[in-house]
């Protein structure tokens, strides 16, 4: 049963991951790319752990962290850059 | 001279050494958290990286707030996280099944009485995070939010709902 | 060992005169007169035992394996040239001691002379063909010093620069000739060389061989059509120019030619090409002298044709034809060298060389003129001096000599008998029209005869000329006995030094050749006129045009080439790859791959999908350059993910730790950059770049493929097998970094530390020149927001700041074991700090930070460089690992390794480098902004702020802008 | 799943290689970037592909993935990282000093116009028929 | 009791993907970028959460390893979230609203995005609100 | 265990920490401890010199973990020249380098160190991918010497420096790939072991790694048409790091000579001598390039600089024909103008200061101050790097051409030196003739007389008299040096002692450990 669910997530998050390369291409704004990009980080740690449940293995989980950890500072930095060209003053 | 120096040393003893022992407790079961599986060796790591880590970052936390109550800060958590599962099947029916012309997107203003900057930014997560609205915009004096909704038939029930539900609330656990 | 005392004493003898010109001229030219009249007396001390056949030699083994040794060996043939060398340059040197102005630096002319007469003699004592060249270039590079010692003189400059080109390329040549011949004849030495003539001249290379050698020895000795060169260097004074075309320089070609003849002549090839050289070069040398107004000019000439004369005698082949060489060589020197100084006395006293505006000098110059007269007549042939014997000589072996091999062949002997008129012709007006004729009022100087040592010199030379004259047997016979026998190698022919052999064909050639001579001066002014209607070459234009050509097509191939484009560089470098690849791919064997494939998960080809359109995004759209770094985001996020998805969780952790901070680095820099790139490729230079792009791609595409699809054995069985028990650790990939290929991370931290002091030394100076000028006038070239430091950033970064440094602490710890590390523990604190810098501003946060990033980087190194070196207090090599498991009651079993130690380092230099290039580059930005960045963590505190609209009233009221 | 990964190495280097020949540093410094993850995720594949059996020892893995790229290309990345942060600066640094972010160093000019040879010595006046060869440059 | 524990899991790992989805839905479906900002930052970060908890639960249950360090993620990324769209709102304000097309804040400072802090303005500079 | 074989890796390492840690602030101390450091490693490296004379390869085995698993450095008689050549050469400069040059911007003595740390690395090392990082390191610190004191033109230049040798870094890894793909092994001795063994149907990706590899190392020779980044890069940098970089290229040099030798020697089956028809013909190329280049350039460094490309083509042809002779004769060169061209590039500058604005550039100016002293410097170095006698460059190039005769390619490559040399002589005749004769016929400036009242420092010169003297001594000393010389080709041409040394017994590799050395069986 887990694995049928596990791949329904795989296709739901793979059409999502299609989704966001489509915003990504698209824009039109540039805040439009960086939530794509932020977005596609979010379902890859989303990924990243289904893959982990069906290996039966958590040693995938520091990359995980690490993905969200990075999603989130270049998301800001991305947009700090948007708003004020330098991101450390 | 002498005298402030002595003043402190004795003021240090316990904050020079362990100046935030909730972050110390925190820090050391975020550590056994990652390790994911007890042994005292782990703990032994784990507290000292509680003690030593607080030492380090302190000085980046300049003004801590105090928590009034942690019962209600529990009790705040569980609620926002009710609130962001109920909601989130909102938006998703809203997403999949609405067209976009139905939507009513919008900017509003909600007005703050929270001041510490940590319940500011609590507000402003819980906002967010609770789907149809979007923590957008601080006024430059902190003391507006600039929220969007996805879908804001009525503003003003809209900017109650957050000052009651969480503001409120949030003014009872920040000092 | 006297015999390298010879050639030696010259050079170290050069430090003299530089040394004693302080004591002045006299001293100066003492000096060299005594090194040279040394190594003389040594020479002379010699001359018994090589007059009595016997060969001295000296052996010194240099560089054996190469076959070039310190061999020399003098011979009569040697004796003769080390004498005329130093015997003339004794002349040389007195006479330059009076000839030369007080202005000219004198220690310097007697210094290049002295190496220039070591070189000479290093040529003609040489007893190894290698050592031989050694001399043979030295004289080019001495003389080109000595052309161009006037070197104001723009005559100078390039007459020297001529010489040494031709000289120069002629003894490249001869390099090659050696080799050859050395190689044929299975020894570089002289000795050997010429007792192998059947072997060489038997060998395939004999030709090139012989051809090569000729191309340096007809250079040398201006043989047509190389004999342009001589006449510049005549813009040399004219010690140097008597010095130089008498006895020693041009004569070295002539040396050679005689040095080798036993092992080259005798062969069709060497006749014709000799030979036919040197009568050319005779004749043709002979009919310009006669119309050169400029005395040296005429000597010069008559310089070429008498080394065609030689040159011709050597080709002949026949012995008799190479003994009159040898002794037109002793007699060309000594009239030559008078001469040529005979000349230097007129352009001296008489302030002119031009012939046309001498004459009538007899009367004022009587010494000089009776000089002159013998030296002049000697060169014309006339008896009883010693010209006449010599040229005697050469006509007959001239008459002797069938050129197409008939019965009755008189072509040579025509064409010798003409260059003999010619001589004669310009050796009379020498006389006549400088010496004789009425005295004339315009002299641009007072004539009158030079001081004793200025003439003494050119004396001693014209006593010998008619002492060999007079008394050829007595004076000259020894000497010639012996040299021309040491050419010969074989028995002498017979031949007779006396100056009437009766009515020889050669005595009617004589005869006619000195009426004919005479008569064509009378008729001097009808030859030019005969000459105008021939197309002269104008050898030095002629010269000049091709080196300049030479140079303009220098120029234009090699800025064509290295146009200064980094785009055409790159171009280069890759399809240079892609050849190499391709072509050494498809040529050498090969087969597919028969292993079977991975299945294809379909989410992979998701993920190939979004890198695919990525790609083509970022090469379409990347003139949108904050679009291409989030699109280089993306592409990093899957090549993570492709990293995990392919059991590789430590590659996928690094690739995405470091990604973020690449994409930090660039959006700094990125701030001072262009926002956007123009459109500017040019359509050809698109599709040359799409092309190589493709290609690359699908090289790259073919290449892994076919790898991936083939089995495979690799030396890491070992190390999945010892990691454990020899490395301490389950995380193989980590123990190969800390362990097993330790120092492949130690020179990766390395790396790290060297780009982090890189930055500072580059941005160091960014506040100087052109650039701190941009940087103070910069203007903000984008819209910018009010907020730096959102207060929502600055709580959450607070918030999360201890707890990314213990997720830090915890993938350092398990790095060993499990995927992380020092590497990837300190970019994740790195990020974790950088989050603060973000959130708060540089300086707020760099004072809490506290820490000086140089220092951390040089812990980083010595840490991990001390881990490593601590492995030889246990007498084991450098980066050996040492671990233990050790239990403490309380805490259980743990492990200790030094390779934690090392890590420890490896993480200082990342948290370090980072950081410290983080800094640096942020700072840029501060100082570019003008403004005074306030140091506060969150732009505004909602606690600072009283109720009400408190911001209307003055900023100073404000708590905040009140501290 | 061996060509997907091939062929995701290609796209990865013609990418790159297209933006490391144009004409602004920025962009061949992201083609750089570009090209290291194409010879990184090159040289890992030579360790060939396995799903599931991260170089991690433990007991219920029958095989592991070979560690040894994987160990070189993380040397690989982490000195493409020091290269591209050094690069990053230069070229920051070059386009403050010079005023062009042209890779050299000044802005295309029209390729007829005398400019001087890279040794600084002065160009001849191109005629307009060489003026392909000399050309060239975006 | 494996039982539940499969249909629970196996319901939170098809709640994940299908809330990761509705979050990618919502990007490309929704007709502008404020809109569009909602989806993600939460659907997908609720979709990540439950998916982590399946993990969490997986663990736990069928595997007998307690995986609990799940639970740092989810914090991490319910800490992040509001911060990731708080700055692309501001990414977005500041790039296409101005200070006219946004309610007004209703006090004397405007929005941060166009308005420096109080204390730092300068006598002529131009109000967001006023 | 032989531990000083790493000591001049760790040493500069160590030295460069605390140059960064402690002494960034004192210039002083920083130049002793710098040139402490250099004189060591040279002291070091002139001990190696002396025991690999003896012909005994040593292998260290660092980590202590036998070759191939882990990565030895290996000293044979190539590797100890080397590291002798670049102590010396490291002095020279460096004693240049404390005249003042070392202050023009951060960290001098630092990148100095680690610049030698890199060097002595590649050339110590047995491991094809540690050979890589060496690069790294080399090239990074070459990097910041190379822009050290900054300037427009210098930073236009690094530019295209830094951009070229990254692109060619990627390429150095994917020719490291392409052989470890089908191979499975790094150490070299090993694969020159494996090699011989690489079925047929492997050969193509076996063999475009080593092409590809071998263009990598063009690059960093400066092999036609990888050069383009030298000129620009010599000409623009601050001498003494131009008269330093003169090792850079005999550094790819050397990764042909060692690489191709061992790994694609004789013994290599299907792919034995696979650099030589690429290396030929390119190397060919390199010396009429560099040496028409040097006959184009109107400005000194600019003529060093094609000097430099020219040289290392004569040095690359003598390598590319594979034989044991030429090979020696190409060592010798390869020693010869490293430091020939390096005094040729101190003594540019050296010149250049005393001429004022411009300096280098080759128009008429006055007589350069100390102009005697000058054109004798001059005159004696143009002969060392033209390749007249009587000094190293003659021999060496006469080693060279006598070397290849019996590569079949003898006349081909006869002429191409021959006449480059005189297209050379032509050049540096010009420049000298201009520079320190024409001059006479410029006016005077006020420029020129106070350059000439001016007095000078005496090290520069002394510097640029010295490595003029170590080629009169290595002319004097033909014969001993070409005794090593060509006992060092020997070695290199008969791999089978090197091979043995690195690799011992052959290893037996037990597949069952994997499993046994599993967490469980630890204590
Ligand atoms: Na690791
Ligand atoms: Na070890």
């Amino acid at each position: 049963m887990i694995f049928y669910a596990l791949i329904f997530a795989f296709a739901a998050i793979g059409i999502g991951l299609l989704c966001n390369l489509w915003r990504l291409v698209q824009g039109p704004t540039i805040a439009d790319r960086i939530l794509a990009l932020d977005t596609m980080v979010i379902n890859s740690i989303a990924l990243i752990i289904l893959y982990g449940v069906l290996q039966g293995r958590t040693v995938l989980f520091e990359a995980a962290i690490l993905f969200a950890m990075v999603g989130f500072i270049s998301t800001v930095a991305y947009c700090k850059f948007v708003l004020r060209g330098d991101i450390i003053e | 001279m002498s005298e402030a120096k002595a003043t402190a040393d004795s003021r240090s003893l316990r904050q020079r050494w362990l100046p935030h022992p909730l972050l110390t407790v925190v820090l050391t079961g975020f550590w056994m958290l990652l390790l994911n599986d007890f042994s005292m060796g782990g703990l032994v790591v784990g507290l000292a990286l509680g003690i030593l880590i607080p030492l380090y970052t302190t000085s980046f936390w300049p003004t801590p707030p105090r928590i009034k109550s942690y019962p209600k800060a529990t009790a705040y958590f569980f609620l926002v996280l009710w609130d962001i599962v109920q909601a989130n099947i909102q938006v998703a029916y809203w997403i999949l099944f609405w067209k976009n012309e139905q939507l009513k997107p919008k900017f509003f203003t909600v007005p703050l009485d929270i001041r510490v900057p940590e319940g500011v930014a609590t507000l402003m997560g819980t906002i967010t995070m609770t789907p149809g609205t979007v923590s957008s915009d601080l006024s430059a004096d902190g003391k507006a939010l600039l929220v969007h909704g996805i879908h804001v038939p009525d503003e003003a029930a809209m900017i109650l709902n957050i000052k009651t539900r969480y503001e409120a609330r949030l003014l009872e656990i920040f000092r | 060992m006297q015999l390298a005392l010879i050639v030696l004493l010259p050079f170290v003898g050069a430090v003299l005169p530089a040394l004693m010109i302080r004591a002045g001229r006299n001293a100066c030219a003492t000096a060299t007169f005594t090194v040279t009249l040394t190594a003389f007396l040594i020479l002379l001390a010699h001359g018994p035992r090589v007059f009595a056949g016997e060969v001295v030699q000296y052996r010194l083994e240099w560089l054996p394996s190469l076959g070039l040794d310190v061999n020399f060996f003098l011979d009569g043939y040697g004796f003769l040239f080390a004498g005329l060398i130093l015997f003339i340059g004794l002349l040389i040197i007195t006479y330059a001691r009076f000839y030369l102005a007080k202005e000219d630096p004198m220690g310097r002319f007697m210094a290049f002379l002295l190496l220039f007469q070591g070189a000479m003699v290093g040529i003609v004592l040489s007893d190894n063909i290698l050592l031989l060249l050694i001399f043979w270039e030295l004289t080019s590079l001495t003389s080109f010093l000595l052309i161009g010692y006037w070197s104001h003189l723009p005559a100078g400059r390039q007459g020297a620069r001529m010489a040494l080109i031709v000289t120069g390329s002629g003894g490249l040549s001869l390099i090659a000739g050696m080799l050859l011949l050395g190689h044929i004849a299975g020894s570089y030495d002289i000795s050997v060389i010429i007792t192998r003539a059947e072997v060489i001249q038997a060998s395939p290379y004999y030709i090139p061989a012989l051809l090569l050698v000729l191309g340096g020895c007809f250079t040398k000795s201006a043989q047509f059509p190389f004999h342009f060169w001589l006449p510049h260097a005549m813009a040399a004074p004219t010690p140097v120019s008597a010095y130089l075309h008498s006895a020693t320089m041009v004569k070295a070609g002539i040396f050679l030619l005689g040095r080798l003849w036993p092992a080259l002549s005798g062969t069709d090839a060497w006749f014709y090409i000799v030979a036919t050289t040197g009568l050319a070069t005779m004749v043709i040398g002979a009919w310009i002298a006669l119309f050169k107004d400029d005395l040296k000019g005429l000597l010069a000439h008559s310089t070429v044709s008498h080394l065609g004369l030689v040159t011709f005698l050597f080709g002949i082949g026949t012995p008799f034809a190479a003994l009159a060489g040898v002794f037109h060589i002793i007699n060309h020197a000594t009239f030559k060298a008078a001469l040529f100084m005979n000349a230097g006395i007129i352009d001296h006293e008489a302030g002119t060389r031009d012939i046309k505006r001498l004459g009538g000098l007899v009367h004022l110059m009587p010494i000089s003129a009776t000089m002159a007269f013998v030296a002049a007549l000697s060169m014309a042939g006339i008896p009883p001096l010693n010209g006449f014997l010599s040229k005697e000589f050469m006509l007959e072996a001239a008459s002797e000599t069938a050129w197409f091999g008939l019965g009755f062949d008189p072509t040579v002997a025509i064409i010798a008998t003409i260059g003999a008129v010619f001589s004669v012709a310009y050796s009379l007006r020498y006389i006549i029209h400088v010496y004789l004729g009425p005295k004339r009022k315009d002299y641009p100087a007072k004539p009158h005869d030079p001081p004793f040592g200025m003439w003494a010199p050119p004396a001693v030379l014209v006593v010998l000329v008619v002492l060999i004259g007079l008394f050829p047997n007595t004076v000259a016979g020894p000497l010639l006995a012996t040299s021309a026998g040491a050419v010969i190698g074989a028995e002498l022919p017979y031949y007779s030094l006396s100056l009437w052999h009766g009515f020889t064909p050669a005595l009617f050639m004589s005869i006619f050749a000195v009426v004919a001579g005479y008569f064509l001066l009378t008729r001097h002014a009808d030859a030019i006129t005969l000459r105008e209607r021939f197309w002269r070459p104008e050898a030095k234009a002629l010269f000049d045009t091709s080196v300049e050509a030479v140079v303009g097509w220098a120029r234009t191939g090699t800025w064509a080439l290295q146009n200064g484009s980094l785009q055409r560089y790159l171009a280069a470098l890759t399809g240079m790859a892609l050849l190499g690849g391709f072509a050494t791919y498809l040529a050498a064997p090969g087969a597919p791959g028969t292993e079977p494939m991975l299945p294809v998960p379909a989410l992979a080809l998701v993920g190939w999908l979004l890198l695919a359109a990525s790609c083509a995004a970022i090469v379409l759209l990347h003139r949108q350059r904050l679009f291409t770094l989030v699109l280089v985001g993306v592409i990093g996020v899957i090549v993570s993910l492709g990293f995990l998805y392919l059991s590789a969780p430590d590659l996928a952790l690094t690739q995405i730790s470091v990604e973020v901070v690449t994409i930090i680095l660039l959006l700094l820099a990125l701030n001072f950059l262009p926002k956007s790139t123009p459109v500017e490729s040019p359509l050809p230079m698109k599709v040359r770049d799409g092309v190589i792009a493709g290609l690359a791609g699908i090289g790259v595409t073919g290449v892994v493929y076919a790898v991936l699809t083939r089995e495979f054995s690799s030396i890491s069985e070992f190390h999945l097998a010892n990691a454990y028990e020899g490395g301490g650790g389950t995380n193989v990939v980590n123990v190969i970094l800390v362990d097993f290929r330790g120092i492949d991370t130690y020179g990766e931290i390395i790396v790290l530390g060297i780009a982090a002091i890189c930055i500072v030394a580059l941005l160091d100076t960014v506040m100087q020149g052109a650039s701190g000028r941009r940087i103070a006038n910069w203007e903000v070239d984008m819209k910018r927001s009010a907020d730096r430091h959102p207060l929502l950033l600055v709580v959450g970064t607070r918030v999360m700041l201890a707890f990314a440094l213990v997720v830090g602490a915890y993938i350092f710890l398990r790095g060993h074991n499990e995927p992380g590390g020092g590497f990837i523990a300190g970019l994740v604190v790195s990020i974790a700090l950088i989050m603060q810098y973000m959130a708060s501003g540089f300086a707020w946060a760099q004072r809490r930070a506290g820490l000086d990033y140089h220092n951390v980087i040089g812990w980083g190194v010595l840490v991990a460089g001390l881990t490593g070196v601590g492995s030889w207090l246990f007498d084991y090599p450098f980066l050996t690992s040492w671990f233990d498991y050790f239990t403490l009651p309380i805490v259980g079993t743990f492990e200790l390794a030094s390779a934690i130690a090392f890590d420890v380092g490896v993480f200082l230099c990342v948290v370090g480098s980072v950081m410290l290039a983080l800094a640096r580059l942020s700072r840029v930005g501060r100082i570019a902004e003008h403004l005074d960045v306030p140091e506060r963590d969150m732009d505004v505190d909602p606690r600072d702020v009283p109720d009400g609209n408190v911001a209307a009233e003055a900023p100073s009221a404000s708590p905040a802008a009140a501290k | 799943m061996e060509l997907v990964v091939a062929s995701g190495i290609g796209l990865l280097f013609a990418a790159g290689t297209y933006l490391l020949l144009r004409g602004r540093t920025f962009t061949v410094v992201i083609g750089l970037t570009m090209l290291a993850y194409g010879v990184n995720a090159l040289l890992f594949a030579m360790g060939r592909l396995h799903t599931d059996m991260p170089p991690v020892l433990s007991l219920d893995l029958p095989a592991y993935a070979d560690p040894l790229p994987q160990a070189l290309v993380l040397t690989a990345i982490v000195i493409a990282f020091g290269m591209t942060a050094f690069v990053v600066v230069l070229i920051l640094r070059s386009f403050l000093e010079v005023g062009s972010d042209h890779v050299d160093g000044s802005e295309p000019v029209d390729p007829g116009s005398p400019r001087s040879y890279p040794d600084g010595s002065p160009r001849p006046p191109i005629k307009s028929a060489s003026r392909g060869a000399a050309g060239g440059r975006s | 009791m494996t039982l539940i524990a499969e249909i629970v899991i196996s319901l939170l790992i098809v709640a994940g993907g299908f809330f990761a989805f509705v979050g990618s839905f919502g990007l490309i479906k929704l007709p502008e970028i404020m809109q569009r900002l909602h989806a993600p930052t939460k659907a997908t970060t609720l979709g990540v959460g439950s998916v982590l908890v399946a993990s969490m639960l997986y663990f736990l249950v069928i595997e007998g390893i307690p995986s609990i360090h799940e639970l740092v993620i989810t914090l991490f990324l319910f800490l992040t979230a509001p911060i990731t769209a708080n700055f692309v709102a501001k990414a977005y304000i500041h790039r296409r609203e101005s200070p006219k097309s946004l309610p007004l804040t209703n006090r004397d400072a405007g929005w941060a995005t166009f308005d420096p802090p109080p204390d730092q303005r300068t006598a002529g500079e131009e109000r967001g609100t006023s | 265990m032989n531990h000083w074989l790493v000591v001049p890796v760790i040493l500069p390492a160590l030295v460069a920490g605390i140059l960064i840690l402690a002494l960034r602030h004192d210039i002083l101390l920083q130049r002793i401890t710098s040139i402490a450091s250099t004189v060591a490693c040279l002291g070091v490296g002139i001990g190696l010199l002396v025991q690999a004379a003896g012909g005994i390869v040593e292998v260290y085995e660092l980590g202590n973990w036998p070759a191939p698993f882990g990565i030895v450095f290996v000293l044979d008689r190539l590797s100890a020249l080397m590291l002798v050549l670049i102590g010396t050469l490291a002095l020279f400069v460096i004693l240049y380098a404390i005249n003042g040059w070392d202050r023009r911007g951060r960290h001098f003595h630092a990148l100095f160190q680690f610049q030698l740390m890199g060097l002595n690395g590649a050339f110590l090392t047995g491991d094809l991918f540690n050979l890589f990082v060496w690069f790294e390191v080399l090239l990074l610190a070459s990097y910041g010497l190379m822009l050290h004191g900054s300037g427009a033109a210098r930073l236009k230049a690094g530019t295209h420096y830094v951009i070229i040798n990254l692109t060619g870094s990627t390429l150095f890894l994917v020719g490291v790939a392409l052989i470890y793909g089908v191979t499975g092994t790094l150490n070299m001795a090993d694969l020159a072991v494996k090699i011989p063994a690489v079925p047929v149907e492997d050969q193509a990706i076996l063999q475009a790694g080593g092409v590809i590899l071998l263009l990598v190392f063009g690059v960093k020779a400066a092999l036609v048409p990888l050069h383009f980044w030298l000129p620009t890069t010599y000409s623009a940098t601050s001498p003494p790091i131009a008269a330093l970089f003169t090792i850079m290229t005999k550094v790819g040099a050397y990764a042909i000579i060692r690489f191709y030798t061992l790994a694609f020697g004789a013994d290599a089956g299907e792919a034995s001598w696979l650099a030589g028809p690429w290396l030929l013909p390119l190397a060919l190329l390199t010396v009429v390039v560099g040496m028409v280049g040097a006959l184009a350039c109107r400005s000194l460094r600019w003529l060093v600089a094609f000097v430099v490309v020219g040289s290392i083509g004569v040095i690359l042809v003598g390598v590319a024909v594979f034989e044991e002779r030429a090979m020696a004769g190409a060592l010798y060169y390869l020693v010869h103008s490293t430091l020939a061209s390096a005094s040729l590039f101190l003594l540019a500058e050296l010149i250049a200061e005393r001429r004022g604005q411009d300096g280098d550039s080759l128009t008429l100016k006055p007589m350069p101050a100390q102009g005697d002293l000058m054109s004798g410097l001059f005159f004696l170095s143009a002969i060392a790097v033209a390749g007249l006698p009587p000094l190293s460059g003659f021999i060496g190039k006469l080693l060279i051409l006598d070397g290849v005769r019996d590569s079949g390619h003898a006349a081909l490559i006869w002429a191409t030196i021959l006449i480059t040399s005189l297209l050379l002589i032509v050049a540096l005749a010009r420049a000298g003739s201009l520079v320190f004769w024409k001059c006479r016929i410029a006016e005077a400036t006020r420029e020129s007389r106070e350059l000439a009242g001016r007095s000078y420092p005496v090290l520069p010169i002394v510097v640029v008299a010295g490595l003029i003297g170590s080629s009169v001594a290595l002319t004097v000393f033909a014969g001993p040096a070409m005794t090593y010389l060509e006992a060092a080709s020997d070695q290199l041409f008969r791999p089978t002692d090197y091979i043995a040394t690195v690799l011992g017994p052959q290893p037996v590799l037990d597949p069952e450990p994997t499993l046994a050395a599993s967490p469980e069986a630890a204590p």
